[in-house]
């Protein structure tokens, strides 16, 4: 593999991304179902994580740990941060989604509804 | 050194861990806990303060790694300022809220006090850390336990209150996390003093969009004009003492964040237009907004959000003087706005609806309650001799400094604003006749809640009085503010670097 | 003993105004009579009636405000005598040295009227409180034009009082009605009003309110009100001549020069019908006041 | 200790000690009130003396507290008419709910006001000037009627010109880097061309609102009529003088040191002649007497401002006796409104009537200070009319001088209405029951009243310190070129000599009044007001004698075209524009979580699209 793929790959992944958001925004900005929010939230979530992965990508990487005979492989090391904050930025995204979906049932048993523009009784 | 930075994030999500196993044993140390933490931490945190008045600013590096392989954090003059502030608020709020929902039940004071800590835990670490991701982390506890208190009610419209924080919230935290990689992608660091190093290596173009993208992640949280659409019925919805959690420390948090962004990571010196638009668009949006408020919570959200515009107003000023009257009014609010909500929620209590106009004479037979939101009424539109008139007159002339006279002569016109929709309501608790239809015979506060009240109450005045008592520290604060060398000094500096 | 002729010297003007005043007012009821084609009464008949009021005894009043307003009454026609210069170069008594300052003599001027309203008003008649009502209205019409006047000459002479304006007139040998002509029409038509003449009468309304302010007074207090008015008409009549007519040096001049001006209102008041108040006002506040700012414009201009 | 801490300290602190002990004993209340405003009273009389400041600092703004000469004659007021009216506030609300708040925003008030002479620094003005228009709001909403209404009308015309002001202290500050009134003095003329406009501008919407200049003057009549009288008292009487005071300053101290000054003086002569006028007008048509008098306040105000435009040596004694002879004859006539209210019930004057005979000594009152205020001599209201007249026509303002000599004659109309309206016509017996009022409350109205009296003989008692405060903003002696003792003098030196006039007017007087009583006068007997010939008819009891509505119907319907415009209602229509549009504005929180989504992604947007425009 030259460099120019792997440019081409770190293109396709950004790429990926960027479109995996627009789709999530897609979702939060036009469907009306609470559920389906959600799941857009969760689209540009995965998104943004692609993304972030994809900077710390480096073809045939090996894993970040420094251990004897490998002191300086660190040029051939992926990148560890960025997966440290994708694991971290995962855990999130999923507690976020968990107290939204227990809202949705809170909201569903409210309005019975899960229609966005019906639930405004709070505005102004 | 009495303790380390760390305790101050560690013990209180401990604590929120803690509080449901030692329920278990003994139901009231469910109350209890969150007061001895919060107390310590009040504790902790000003003698820490003390300390770093005295001698400098503390950098933790945790497990001792140097920035930027360790994530350090950084109790500053500003920093420790604010820390100390919101555990104060935190531990006035515990206080406050203390017998809350003791007679109804015992799993909803769990919740509460579980995710109050998270909170506090949540707002001291967005202020103290070194480390944008660690940033971003905190931001999202806070986030989370908000929404959750925010749809603590049941049977209201707090979930839906809750549900538009947690989409906006969601988007903004997405936002952040752009903004971050942005950086990281340029500068292949995280920490704060290392970008705030380097950020001039960063492509321009590179560099705006970030900055873009962080005012968009943090200004939910602070409550900038286009991101705030959940404070209002977060505020109203969620239980008083959460309202002020909000107004006291949580806001605090974000702003501070917004602006150690602008000052030290993106290194902005001089004047910060887009501070000074979005902070006046704010006020005026928000001022106006509350005018013809039928709920009072809502109103005072409505206040709480114009404060933090002209508190970024101060801020985008970038003067000394801006600084210091931005931070005063930060200062002032976090002690008038929970005073206001903690006699307001009271007021509502005793209103059927909510509404404004229910509260009608309670003033007559809620004497304190009502001469505490009186008192804050007058302390936050500005009146002389309380607490806010002077941080009001720190901004009126820091802007006179800079020339900024149609700012001045807008933020007085809001102020006018201010003081009819504030005045109204006072009108209405003392002058009015009560009225049995509306109100119910008035719930008198506890004895914790009037105690938490006086103390405010009471730090309304001595600042009022003698604003000079808090003048040092501000000053203090907002030259740490603006010092960016000093602060990457400060951080690189300290503890031992990678080497092999 | 300077004081002691002053105060005289008071006393003898007084009576003068006394005399002259009642006398004035009687040939007003006779000439009105003949031009209304009546016989009318003497010109002595105004002594008769206040010799008769006089001597009765006083049955019933009302309060001691009403018993005050007479002497309010009296107060202010007296003052104002005294303020204003009967003959030129003191020819008559000095008085007590007032000086006659034309803005206090307008604030005097007033008192009295303000005194008997109070009288009038403490009697409980309707009636006088209206005639009190209009006649203060219609104040407010006739002084402006007034003020006017006054003002024109105090700002063309730079003094405010009669004795200085009675100066410029001896010095330059001019009469002031010549040489500030605007104020003296704006002061002539304003005068109209002062005297309550008609079409000015409403305040007194003969027929319809039982006269008025005065209706519930009788014996001394009738008598009182009588020789102030008259007093009050003598003073006013030399206050004009003083001003306007270059004063006169002796008495039977000041008689023919105040009898002259005194004519203008009774003849003009003798062929007109009466005005509403504020028709008055509106009268007053028409060509009077026109003249009058013609006049404060001339004075100050030239 | 200095004496100046001392003062405020006992103010402070007595007003909370008599809104506590309120709590305890009425008594110890009413005695812990009086002595909070004696004491410190007693003590600024006998132990402040002129020129003695005390220095510190806040927040690094150097701030100064002394009383100068100019700030003594206000003293005067403040204190003398603060101390009477408390006495007879004592009495006068007896009884009354919440006298321990209204006891604790009068001794505020009372401070405030002395604070803000003590100022010789914006700030501690600003604080104190805040200070008075709170703890005076709280007293115009004491009574709770319309409070949403005038209340609030109040403190938003107060807050625009207390903004107004701190704006321009604020723009001082940033120009001088002083907050010290004498720097600002003194830097003047050296400011650019707009910040000399543009101060003085402020500054005088701040001080014009408080002295009711129209058009600012609208909160005036509702907070006036609202506020219990005892405090109405001092609210027109002194507080109003607050922006007298801060007025003088500007135009003396600031405006007559620019060539533009003159403009400015026009532009405030007439609109203080707009003021009387119109305040004399409205306060005719009125049927209330508190409103009635509260436009007269407003009219009174406008010579006061008038005099202050002209600025002469002669006009500024004008102003300024005025200001201390307004403050006790309208103090005295809204006490006697208290009183007659809390005898009857009422203060409308098309419902009581004939009280002469049942209030005597608050009718003697308010005779002497109806004349004061209608400024007919002998008593103190003439001095400063004849003053004001004069500088006027000594200054060259001939058209200024026809507008005031017209309000002040038609305020004989009010004043009438005023005595008669209360006290003279029918004695109903509807108020047959009525009684004076406690001596408490006619001893404080009579030492006023006589006052009144004293200063009318003996101006120079006033205008002696008068003078002295004059000096102090740069004029020069007037004693003897304007006044002796008793005696006054006009541009041109024409000579007013009050005592003999006096010593006249007193003699002919009694001489008339003995004339009248002598002789056969103890057959006179005394009847009811029933006993009346009315065309020869005898009018029963039951039949309405009472002539008290449309009392000036013929005047004003004469006056009406200058009547016609009203300002209240564009502010009216001004202000509910304004709240339509916040309502509107508040409608961009739509409600829907989507919307806000929208929003943030907008915003987005928005900051990329113009993120060259923001950061360059």
């Amino acid at each position: 593999m030259n460099i120019e793929n792997i440019e081409i790959i770190r293109i396709g992944v950004y790429a990926t991304s960027i479109l995996l958001i627009l789709i999530g925004l897609y979702a939060v900005l036009t469907k009306k179902s609470l559920i389906k929010i959600i799941i857009g939230l969760s689209i540009i979530d995965g998104g943004i994580h692609l993304l972030l992965i994809g900077i710390g990508y480096i073809k045939n990487g090996t894993a970040p740990i420094f251990s004897p005979g490998f002191e300086n492989a660190s040029a051939q090391m992926v990148d560890p941060v960025p997966q440290a904050l994708v694991l971290t930025a995962i855990v999130i995204g999923f507690g976020v989604t968990a107290v939204a979906l227990a809202l949705i049932i809170r909201l569903y048993r409210h309005h019975n509804t899960l229609k966005i523009d019906e639930i405004k009784n709070l505005k102004w | 050194m009495v303790g380390s930075p760390v305790l101050l994030i560690a013990i209180p999500l401990l604590a929120a861990f803690l509080i449901p196993l030692l329920g278990i044993f003994w139901k009231e140390l469910v109350r209890i806990i969150p007061g001895l933490v919060l107390g310590y931490l009040t504790i902790l945190s000003a003698s820490l303060y003390i300390d770093v008045l005295n001698t400098g600013t503390i950098v933790e590096t945790i497990a001792g790694w140097r920035a930027p392989w360790g994530i350090n954090l950084v109790f500053s003059p500003l920093t420790g300022f604010l820390a100390t502030l919101m555990t104060f608020i935190g531990f006035i709020i515990w206080l406050y809220s203390y017998r809350f929902k003791r007679n109804v039940e015992f799993e909803a004071a769990k919740k509460y006090f579980i995710f109050l800590m998270l909170l506090v835990a949540g707002s001291i670490g967005i202020v103290i850390t070194g480390d944008i991701f660690n940033q971003f982390v905190f931001i999202e506890i806070v986030g989370i336990s908000a929404y959750a208190l925010t749809a603590f009610y049941t049977g209201r419209n707090s979930a839906e209150a809750a549900f538009k924080y947690l989409i906006m919230g969601s988007l903004s935290a997405s936002a952040l996390l752009i903004a971050i990689i942005l950086i990281y992608s340029q500068l292949g660091t995280l920490n704060m003093a290392e970008i705030a190093a380097n950020i001039h290596n960063m492509p321009p173009q590179y560099r705006v969009t970030a900055m873009i993208f962080f005012i968009i992640g943090i200004g939910v949280e602070a409550e900038i004009f286009p991101l705030n659409g959940w404070a209002p019925d977060a505020y109203t919805e969620a239980p008083g003492p959460v309202g002020s959690a909000f107004a006291g420390i949580v806001v605090k948090a974000g702003i501070y964040a917004m602006v150690r962004m602008m000052f030290t990571l993106f290194d902005i010196s001089g004047p910060m237009q887009i501070l000074i638009i979005i902070g006046m668009i704010t006020l005026v949006v928000a001022e106006t907004s509350a005018l013809r408020q039928v709920q009072l919570k809502r109103m005072l959200a409505y206040s709480s959000i114009g404060q933090m515009g002209l508190v970024l107003v101060a801020f985008g000023m970038g003067t000394k003087a801006g600084v210091f009257a931005a931070l005063f009014l930060m200062l002032n609010h976090a002690i008038i706005k929970p005073l206001l909500f903690f006699s307001g929620s009271y007021l509502v209590f005793n209103s059927k609806e909510k509404n404004i106009s229910e509260m009608s004479g309670l003033g007559k037979l809620m004497p304190f309650t009502a001469a505490f939101f009186a008192l804050g009424s007058f302390a936050i539109v500005g009146l002389p001799p309380f607490a806010g008139f002077w941080s009001k007159l720190s901004v009126l002339t820091a802007a006179a400094n800079d020339g900024l006279l149609l700012i001045i002569a807008i933020v007085l016109l809001v102020s006018i604003v201010e003081i009819v929709y504030y005045f109204r309501v006072i009108n209405r608790i003392y002058f009015f006749k009560f009225d049995k239809a509306t109100s119910v015979v008035p719930h008198k506060p506890r004895v914790n809640a009037l105690i938490a009240m006086a103390i405010l109450a009471i730090l309304i005045l001595v600042i009022g009085f003698y604003p000079d008592s808090v003048s040092e520290i501000l000053n203090r604060a907002s030259e740490d503010l603006l010092n960016t060398p000093d602060y990457i000094k400060n951080v690189l500096s300290t503890g031992q670097s990678l080497t092999y | 003993m300077d004081l002691l002729t002053n105060i005289l010297g008071a006393i003898a003007t007084i009576i003068l105004a006394f005399v002259v005043g009642m006398s004035y007012g009687g040939i007003v009821r006779k000439i009105t009579a003949r031009v209304h084609n009546r016989l009318g009464p003497p010109w002595y008949q105004n002594f008769i009636d206040a010799y008769k009021l006089f001597g009765k005894t006083t049955a019933i009043h009302h309060g001691w405000m009403q018993i005050m307003g007479p002497a309010f009454l009296m107060v202010s026609s007296v003052v104002t005598l005294m303020f204003v210069p009967v003959l030129n170069n003191g020819g008559w008594f000095t008085n007590l040295n007032f000086k006659g300052d034309l803005i206090f003599l307008l604030y005097l001027m007033v008192f009295g009227p303000l005194g008997m309203a109070l009288g009038a008003g403490q009697t409980g008649n309707p009636n006088s409180a209206i005639g009190v009502t209009r006649g203060l209205s219609q104040m407010v019409g006739f002084e402006i034009p007034w003020v006017m006047a006054l003002v024109a000459l105090m700002i063309q002479f730079n003094t405010t009082t009669i004795t200085g304006l009675m100066d410029v007139q001896q010095m330059s040998g001019t009469w002031l009605m010549f040489s500030s002509p605007f104020a003296f029409i704006a002061a002539v038509l304003a005068m109209l009003g002062m005297f309550r003449y008609s079409p000015f009468d409403i305040v007194g309304a003969p027929t319809e309110l039982a006269s008025g302010p005065v209706s519930e007074n009788g014996g001394k207090f009738l008598f009182t009100m009588m020789s102030s008015g008259s007093i009050f008409s003598f003073v006013k009549l030399t206050l004009y001549v003083d001003l306007f007519m270059g004063g006169a040096d002796n008495l039977i001049i000041l008689l023919i020069k105040t009898f002259s001006i005194y004519m203008i209102p009774v003849l003009y008041g003798i062929v007109s019908p009466r005005y509403r108040t504020e028709q008055a006002i509106r009268f007053f506040w028409g060509w009077p006041l026109f003249f009058g700012i013609l006049a404060i414009l001339y004075a100050a201009i030239f | 200790m200095e004496i100046i801490y001392l003062i405020f300290i006992l103010f402070l602190s007595g007003a909370i000690a008599t809104f506590l002990l309120g709590k305890v004993s009425k008594r110890l209340r009413d005695i812990a009130f009086i002595t909070t405003l004696v004491v410190p009273s007693v003590l600024f009389f006998t132990q402040i003396n002129i020129g003695q400041t005390v220095d510190f600092s806040v927040l690094g703004i150097h701030l100064s507290w002394g009383i100068t000469n100019f700030s003594y004659i206000f003293a005067y007021i403040v204190l003398g008419l603060g101390v009477l009216a408390g006495i007879y506030a004592v009495a006068a609300m007896k009884g009354k709910e919440n006298l321990g708040f209204f006891f604790f925003n009068y001794i505020l008030s009372i401070m405030a006001m002395m604070g803000i002479l003590f100022s010789r620094d914006l700030i501690s003005f600003f604080v104190f000037w805040e200070i008075m228009t709170w703890s005076s709001y709280l007293m115009v909403v004491f009574t709770g009627k319309d409070v949403q209404k005038v209340g609030i009308k109040y403190f938003i015309f107060s807050a625009i010109g207390a903004y107004a002001m701190l704006m321009a202290i604020v723009i001082t500050y940033s120009l001088t880097g002083s907050m010290m009134i004498s720097n600002l003095i003194f830097a003047f003329p050296d400011f650019e061309f707009g910040m000399q406009i543009l101060i003085p501008v402020l500054l005088l919407i701040g001080f014009g609102v408080k002295s009711a200049m129209m058009p600012l003057h609208v909160w005036a009549v509702g907070s006036y009529s609202h506020s219990p009288m005892a405090y109405t008292a001092v609210f027109s009487g002194a507080l109003s003088k607050m922006g007298i005071y801060g007025m003088i300053i500007v135009m003396a101290g600031l405006v007559s040191r620019i060539p533009e000054g003159y403009w400015f003086r026009e532009v405030i002569a007439w609109m203080g002649a707009i003021t009387a006028v119109g305040g004399t007008l409205w306060a005719v048509a009125q049927d209330d007497a508190k409103k009635m008098l509260a436009y007269s306040s407003v009219a009174q105000l406008g010579y006061i401002i008038i005099g202050i435009a002209i600025g002469t040596p002669l006009a500024m004694l004008a102003s300024l006796f005025m200001a201390i002879l307004h403050g006790m004859f309208k103090g005295t006539l809204f006490m006697a409104v208290g009183a007659i209210e809390k005898q009857t019930g009422t203060t409308n004057f098309t419902e009581v009537t004939g009280l002469i005979r049942k209030m005597p000594f608050t009718f003697l009152a308010s005779l002497m200070s109806i004349i004061a205020l209608a400024g007919i001599p002998p008593l103190g209201g003439f001095i400063g009319k004849w003053m004001l007249y004069e500088s006027v026509i000594g200054s060259n303002h001939y058209l200024l001088i026809i507008v005031i000599f017209f309000s002040s004659t038609a305020a004989f109309l009010y004043c009438y209405k005023f005595l008669f309206g209360f006290f003279l016509g029918q004695e109903e017996k509807e108020w047959a029951h009525v009684k004076e009022a406690p001596a408490m409350m006619v001893v404080p109205m009579v030492i006023l009243a006589i006052g009144t009296f004293i200063f009318g003989v003996f101006p120079g008692l006033i205008l002696n310190p008068i003078d002295a405060g004059l000096q102090e903003l740069g004029y020069a002696v007037t004693q003897g070129r304007y006044w002796e003792m008793s005696v006054l003098f006009n541009e041109w030196g024409d000579t007013v000599v009050l005592q003999p006039i006096l010593y006249t007017i007193l003699a002919v007087f009694v001489f008339f009044l003995a004339f009248v009583l002598t002789k056969n006068f103890k057959k006179t007997r005394y009847v009811s007001t029933k006993d009346i010939s009315s065309s020869g008819e005898i009018p029963k009891e039951h039949e309405n004698l009472t002539f008290s509505r449309g009392f000036f119907q013929p005047f004003l319907r004469s006056v009406e075209p200058l009547m016609r415009r009203k300002i209240d209602p564009y502010y009216n229509s001004f202000g509910r524009g304004m709240e339509a549009i916040f309502d509107f504005v508040r409608r961009i929180y739509t409600g829907n979580g989507q919307t806000y989504a929208l929003y943030v992604v907008v915003f987005a947007l928005l900051l990329l699209i113009f993120k060259d425009r923001l950061w360059g």
